[in-house]
């Protein structure tokens, strides 16, 4: 018996979002008495955390605390429309638009301080801790909870904002595939260990290590998250799962978690990744997007570190401990791989 | 279909009038973890289920220098058995956490395949398996006690009340090959029970989980091994004539071809396990 | 079908509820006492997410006869959830972000608080072995490893000061 | 970078996570409404069959039996997902008239009283199949004779009157006149489940001449618009609440269970629960493509790719879903993120009897990312450079054409690739570890 060490290598790149017939998300904001801001949605939080997100960026946008915050979403009596949580367009799309309305409803309280303060509206900053001041006198400020509270009981006017965020439908050209098919590219590289046992033809990954770059991150343990995660379902992907283990015949599909095949965590390698930011030149504050990418580069990175841990190169997947045995058989016959 | 009628028997004889009474229309559970998910999705739509688990027959105890171990001993009583560490290792690799505290040794002989860990390890012990029914109770040997692919020499009247597990001292070995280290449906299961005479091995059992329509022993593999130093030649004639032997089939953990040859590998490993094992009780 | 009444401990409180023959625990828990903290991933036994304490053992409430608890002491996380805060291992959880969907979560932890509670400083074997008939999907299980043992050295870190306070 | 921001590019604590970590988050299936149905659907046990007869007698006596629902319920019998965006063709029934195109196909819904007399219902249901011949191979399913799944005549769904997704883009085989090394590959992939914890459901509540359902469909607006268009009903007669999902995966966009809900208490006047169990996750849920992938590289002896050929079969399944836009998707991301100046895709989506396939996490992109990385492999191997450098010399660059037309921006492989190679200590060249994503320079740029 050996085990035979590997190591193997990938790139790719994702595109964040789609222009499907037009690809729109939209926002609403207004606030409530007490200066808090309800933000809200029609999108789905699929527990990546898109709450979590939504209200970073409504919060950086208005200048208030994170915990000033209220999302939500996805009722559609109450939610603006939007597309749905896929093709990684969330923060991208509904991150646009958040910011949009949350620009719209900060210009309301801008006017209202610039009244109060008797400055124009150029001259005033933003502390990000919910309060405006006149710039080079921060004596001269105003409480945006306090200026919230007036609008209504005292102006008689709304804080509030609308925000779209529409990627224009791209028909593709059926003759050349002309398309614009996405807004913005994220980027990673990963490079994969793994320890082959010739005897059971058994893969066990060792490590998992790669760079990303997702422009600006909002939430960079959430990235981290889905980084995580997603190496481990690339993983899984690369080597256990299947709905059809024994096709063509399509007998013993899996009816339950025992039988369709995953990795569990005494299976886990080391997962490590670091992460760049070049902020994009369309998302909100530069984001790109995470969501689905994680899973990508694992797998042929893991496939790749096969064939450099023992010579059997397979093509399909899953990798199963069976096709690399039946590999390293066809390699001792001397016939190669299939 | 709607269950019209739980039973919950509180001894042994009270749950075999009620077999007697209502037959095949009753459908017996002990830990539940094959019934149920069968019950909960409508596949299995009962209208009458039996439960075990008041029955008393929860308990480990000595009988001379045999064990016996009550039908409804949870997977999780047997992992802490020193006297049969085998069985303590075999239960130890069946199912997960919480899945062991619900499961039975008695049910663990019904588990469809590739299940049935402990069965297998059973198998390596020798045990026998107590049987209950109208007429009193028998002692059937494990090996009997399958007949085919989820059929046992079980009447309809019976149930299994004990399994009945000979210690004495010898060397054990066990080895499960899954897709994953924990919670996994064996690709193979080897269970190997010896006595050592020297380097001689003798009255060695090695049975295979996962490698036929239920735990079966190899006699090809015993046979290689059985008055013999366990060297590297004599082990891997063992691990031969235990692919042989196999009547493996294809799930979704495993094809044919894959279960046969694991049955060779694993079988080798057991048995190379057996050769440096310290002496212990087995 | 006859229903029965079956009476059980639920977080330390008596509870007394009339079922239907066979219905499960989780459906019980679920539908009749409001404890939707029990989630329903499968109902197959397969992945953890049913996960109650029984007699403080986890077992799966989706395989078990609600009439097979009649008498004993059922847990769930709405009976250790404190009214105000966070038990020690939902704070390790949430810093951890040992969670994404959420959906996993309960039978995580109480798995991982019996796990505790018998063997206070687990081995990352052994949190996998623990852990190994509960399924998650989103997180690739690294930051529930890392909420179980952030778990447990907070607990060691409890009983220091509790038993320093002890001797004082 | 970060330090512009007060609250962007902070860690903060997740605004659900006190609700997740004490398990009070709300899921579709934790709630339940006085009076709530359970829906159980009888379903195909073949591949491909003409429906012959349905006899529903024996269902209807079960105790607890309300209803059933049969094609003859639905106001428009047909799946819209992707006409909603105008992508044709309109192929799967909400409830098949005539003929079953996979095994699990729904024939006829169930709504009992509880979900035991649903399934018990449900199993005394008999049908009268006449079973067909299937086909669960894509080329068999492209060669002459094969089983037509479709209703129109082939088994490729159509673009624009292709029957695939094309891309051309330069003259591909003048590359591979020009090429030191031509390199043929082939890659399958499996179907992939999504396999969230919580199963795709949803409950239909009636209220007052309304309906409000509550699902965990990753995109509640596109499946009120679809049940909107199934069932006849002005959408402001319809409320989709959501938004809380316990796992997606692209999985829960298909709405497959939201329209025979909403019909269900349409037609009883009572909440109806209609939530899939594990098995019909594992099993009817639509999962990943499996994909065959055939690639032709022309590449110059310092693993410059100057040519590429793309033939992609992508399995939809009986029924297209998601799948035509995923195949759009894979042509326009076939050259990964390198730079090839010859390009010719040919992108098919193919019916077969295997179960419906949809979006998953990486929509028609993972797959290829597998094939072209592999393939990058086996091009270094060839003309004997490491596997860095080639997917150095081939990265492509701000303002590089890709195959589509579009100009690369917002390009970081380079930079992500140095990034990459300083975490796990692989040194590079100096030559590589200099490379930028910059836009080419005018020398640069002739190749």
């Amino acid at each position: 018996m050996a085990r035979l060490r590997g190591t193997g290598i990938a790139a790719v790149n994702y595109p964040t979002g789609m222009n499907l017939g037009g690809d729109p998300s939209q926002a609403l904001i207004h606030a409530t008495t007490s200066g808090s801001f309800n933000v809200v949605l029609a999108a789905a939080d699929l527990g990546q955390g898109l709450r979590t997100v939504m209200a970073q960026i409504a919060a950086e946008t208005l200048g208030v605390p994170y915990g000033q915050i209220v999302i939500q979403t996805a009722d559609t009596d109450t939610g603006p429309h939007d597309m749905g949580t896929f093709a990684s367009r969330a923060t991208h799309r509904v991150g646009n638009a958040v910011k949009a309305a949350a620009i719209e409803a900060r210009e309301a309280v801008l006017q209202l301080a610039s009244e109060e303060l008797e400055v124009s509206i150029a001259d005033l900053v933003l502390d990000g801790r919910g309060g405006i001041q006149v710039a080079g006198s921060p004596q001269k400020r105003r409480d945006i909870a306090d200026l919230a509270s007036r609008a209504q009981f005292q102006y008689g006017r709304t804080i509030a904002g609308r925000g779209v965020y529409m990627k224009p439908k791209s028909d593709v050209d059926p003759e050349t595939g002309a398309m614009d098919p996405d807004s913005t590219q994220a980027y990673a590289c990963t490079v994969a260990e793994v320890e082959v046992d010739t005897e059971t033809g058994a893969v066990a990954v060792l490590s998992i290590r790669s760079a990303y770059e997702v422009g600006q991150q909002v939430n960079p343990a959430l990235v981290q998250g889905q980084i995580t995660g997603g190496a481990w379902m690339g993983m899984s992907h690369a080597l256990y799962e299947t709905t059809e283990p024994c096709y063509p015949s399509r007998d013993h599909s899996p009816k339950d978690f025992a039988g369709y095949l995953m990795p569990g965590m005494a299976e886990l390698p080391i997962i490590e990744a670091v992460v760049l930011e070049v902020p994009s030149s369309n998302g909100p504050y530069g984001v790109k997007g995470v969501g689905e990418m994680t899973a990508n580069s694992p797998i042929p990175a893991i496939v790749n570190a096969i064939y450099h841990a023992c010579g059997v190169r397979v093509d399909s997947l899953p990798v199963t401990p069976e096709a690399i045995l039946r590999g390293l058989d066809a390699l001792a016959q001397g016939k190669g791989a299939a | 279909m709607t269950v019209s009628t739980y039973f919950q028997p509180d001894s042994l004889p009270e749950a075999l009038a009620l077999l007697g009474e209502h037959g095949p229309d009753l459908l017996v559970i002990a830990g539940g973890t094959v019934a149920m998910p069968l019950i909960n999705e409508g596949i299995s739509l009962p209208a009458k289920v039996m439960g075990l688990r008041r029955v008393g027959l929860g308990g480990i105890e000595q009988r001379g220098d045999r064990l016996a171990i009550g039908a409804m001993a949870t997977l999780t009583a047997l992992t802490t058995l020193q006297e049969v560490p085998l069985l303590a290792e075999a239960a130890r690799h069946t199912a997960s956490w919480a899945v062991r505290n619900m499961g039975t040794v008695g049910g663990n002989l019904f588990t469809p395949p590739p299940g049935g860990d402990v069965a297998t390890a059973l198998l390596a012990l020798d045990a026998q398996v107590e049987l209950v029914g109208p007429a009193g109770a028998r002692l059937l040997p494990l090996s009997g006690f399958w007949t085919g692919f989820m059929t046992t020499a079980a009447g309809p009247d019976e149930l299994v009340a004990r399994i009945v597990v000979p210690v004495a001292p010898g060397r054990h070995a066990f080895v499960k090959l899954g897709r994953k280290a924990a919670n996994t449906p064996a690709v193979v299961t080897v269970a190997v029970r010896a006595a050592m005479d020297g380097e001689a091995v003798r009255d060695v059992r090695i049975a295979l989980g996962a490698a036929g329509p239920h735990p079966l022993r190899s006699a090809g593999a015993e046979a290689a091994v059985e008055g013999r130093a366990l060297t590297p030649e004599v082990i891997a004639s063992a691990a031969g004539a235990a692919a042989e032997d196999a009547q493996p089939f294809s799930d979704q953990v495993a094809s044919t071809w894959y279960r046969r040859r694991m049955v060779g590998v694993m079988v080798g490993r057991a048995l190379a396990q057996l050769a440096s094992a310290e002496q212990r009780g087995a | 079908m006859a229903s029965v009444v079956v009476a059980f401990e639920l977080g330390g409180r008596p509870v007394e509820v009339l079922v239907s023959p066979l219905a499960t625990l989780q459906q019980v828990l679920r539908t009749q006492l409001g404890h939707t903290s029990v989630k329903d991933g499968c109902r197959q036994g397969g992945c953890g997410s049913c996960t109650v304490l029984l007699d403080g053992e986890p077992v799966l409430s989706c395989l078990l006869p609600v009439e097979d608890v009649a008498g004993r002491r059922v847990t769930t996380l709405e009976d250790l959830t404190p009214v105000d805060g966070l038990t020690t291992v939902q704070r390790a959880f949430l810093d951890a972000n040992g969670f994404q969907c959420g959906y996993c979560t309960p039978g995580m932890e109480l798995v991982t608080k019996a796990l505790l509670e018998r063997n206070p400083a687990p081995t990352r074997a052994d949190i996998a072995e623990a852990l190994s008939g509960n399924v998650c999907r989103c997180t690739g299980y690294v930051p529930i490893i890392a909420a179980v043992e952030a778990a447990a050295a907070a607990g060691s870190a409890a009983a220091v000061v509790a038993s320093e306070g002890a001797t004082r | 970078m970060t330090a512009q921001y007060h609250v962007v590019g902070e860690s903060l604590e997740r605004t659900d996570g006190v609700a997740h970590v004490t398990g009070r988050t709300l899921y579709t299936a934790d709630l339940a409404f006085p009076g709530m149905l359970h829906l159980k659907v009888v379903r195909s046990p073949l591949h491909h069959a003409l429906i012959r007869g349905v006899d529903l007698s024996a269902a209807e006596r079960v105790p607890g039996f309300v209803r059933a629902l049969t094609h003859a319920d639905v106001p428009h019998n047909v799946y819209t997902i992707l006409g909603l965006i105008g992508v044709e063709p309109e192929e799967e029934f909400v409830l098949p008239v005539d003929r079953v195109r996979y095994k699990g196909e729904p024939i006829v819904a169930i709504l009992a009283e509880t979900e035991a007399a649903a399934y018990e219902a449900v199993g005394k249901v008999q049908l009268d199949l006449e079973e067909l011949p299937a086909v669960f191979d894509m080329d068999e399913a492209l060669a002459p004779g094969a089983p037509i799944v479709t209703h129109w005549g082939n088994n490729t769904f159509m673009y624009e009157g292709h029957p695939c997704r094309r891309v051309r883009y330069g003259d591909v085989e003048a590359g591979f006149a020009q090429a030191d090394h031509i390199l043929e590959g082939e890659y399958r992939t499996s179907p992939i489940e999504h396999a969230p914890l919580e199963t795709t459901g949803c409950i239909a509540v009636p209220e007052a001449g309304r309906f409000t359902v509550y699902t965990n469909t990753q995109a509640v607006y596109f499946s009120l618009d679809n049940t909107s268009i199934i069932l006849g009903l002005q959408p402001n007669r319809l409320r989709f609440i959501g938004g809380t999902v316990g796992g997606g995966f692209g999985g829960k966009v298909d709405v497959i269970v939201e329209p025979l809900a909403t019909l269900g208490a349409m037609r009883t006047g009572r909440p109806v629960r209609y939530v899939y169990n594990r098995q019909e996750e594992m099993q009817v849920s639509s999962t990943r493509s499996a994909e065959t992938i055939r690639i032709k590289d022309g590449v110059m002896a310092d693993g410059t790719i100057v040519a590429r050929k793309v033939t992609g079969l992508a399995d939809c399944g009986a029924y297209s879903r998601q799948t035509p836009y995923a195949i759009t998707k894979f042509a326009a991301n076939a050259t990964g993120p390198y730079r090839i100046p010859n390009v010719w895709v040919d992108a098919y989506c193919v019916y077969t009897n295997r179960t419906p396939t949809s979006a998953m996490r990486g929509f028609g992109v993972t797959m290829g990312h597998f094939a072209i990385e592999v393939q990058m492999d086996k091009i270094a191997e060839r003309c004997g450079i490491d596997p860095w450098t080639v997917r150095f010399r081939n990265a492509h660059r701000n303002g590089d054409v890709k195959p589509h037309r579009k100009v690369t921006s917002d390009a970081t492989l380079i930079e992500t690739m140095q990034a990459a190679a300083r975490l796990v200590g692989h040194g590079l060249p100096p030559e590589l570890a200099a490379m930028t994503s910059a836009p080419r320079t005018e020398w640069e740029g002739e190749r």
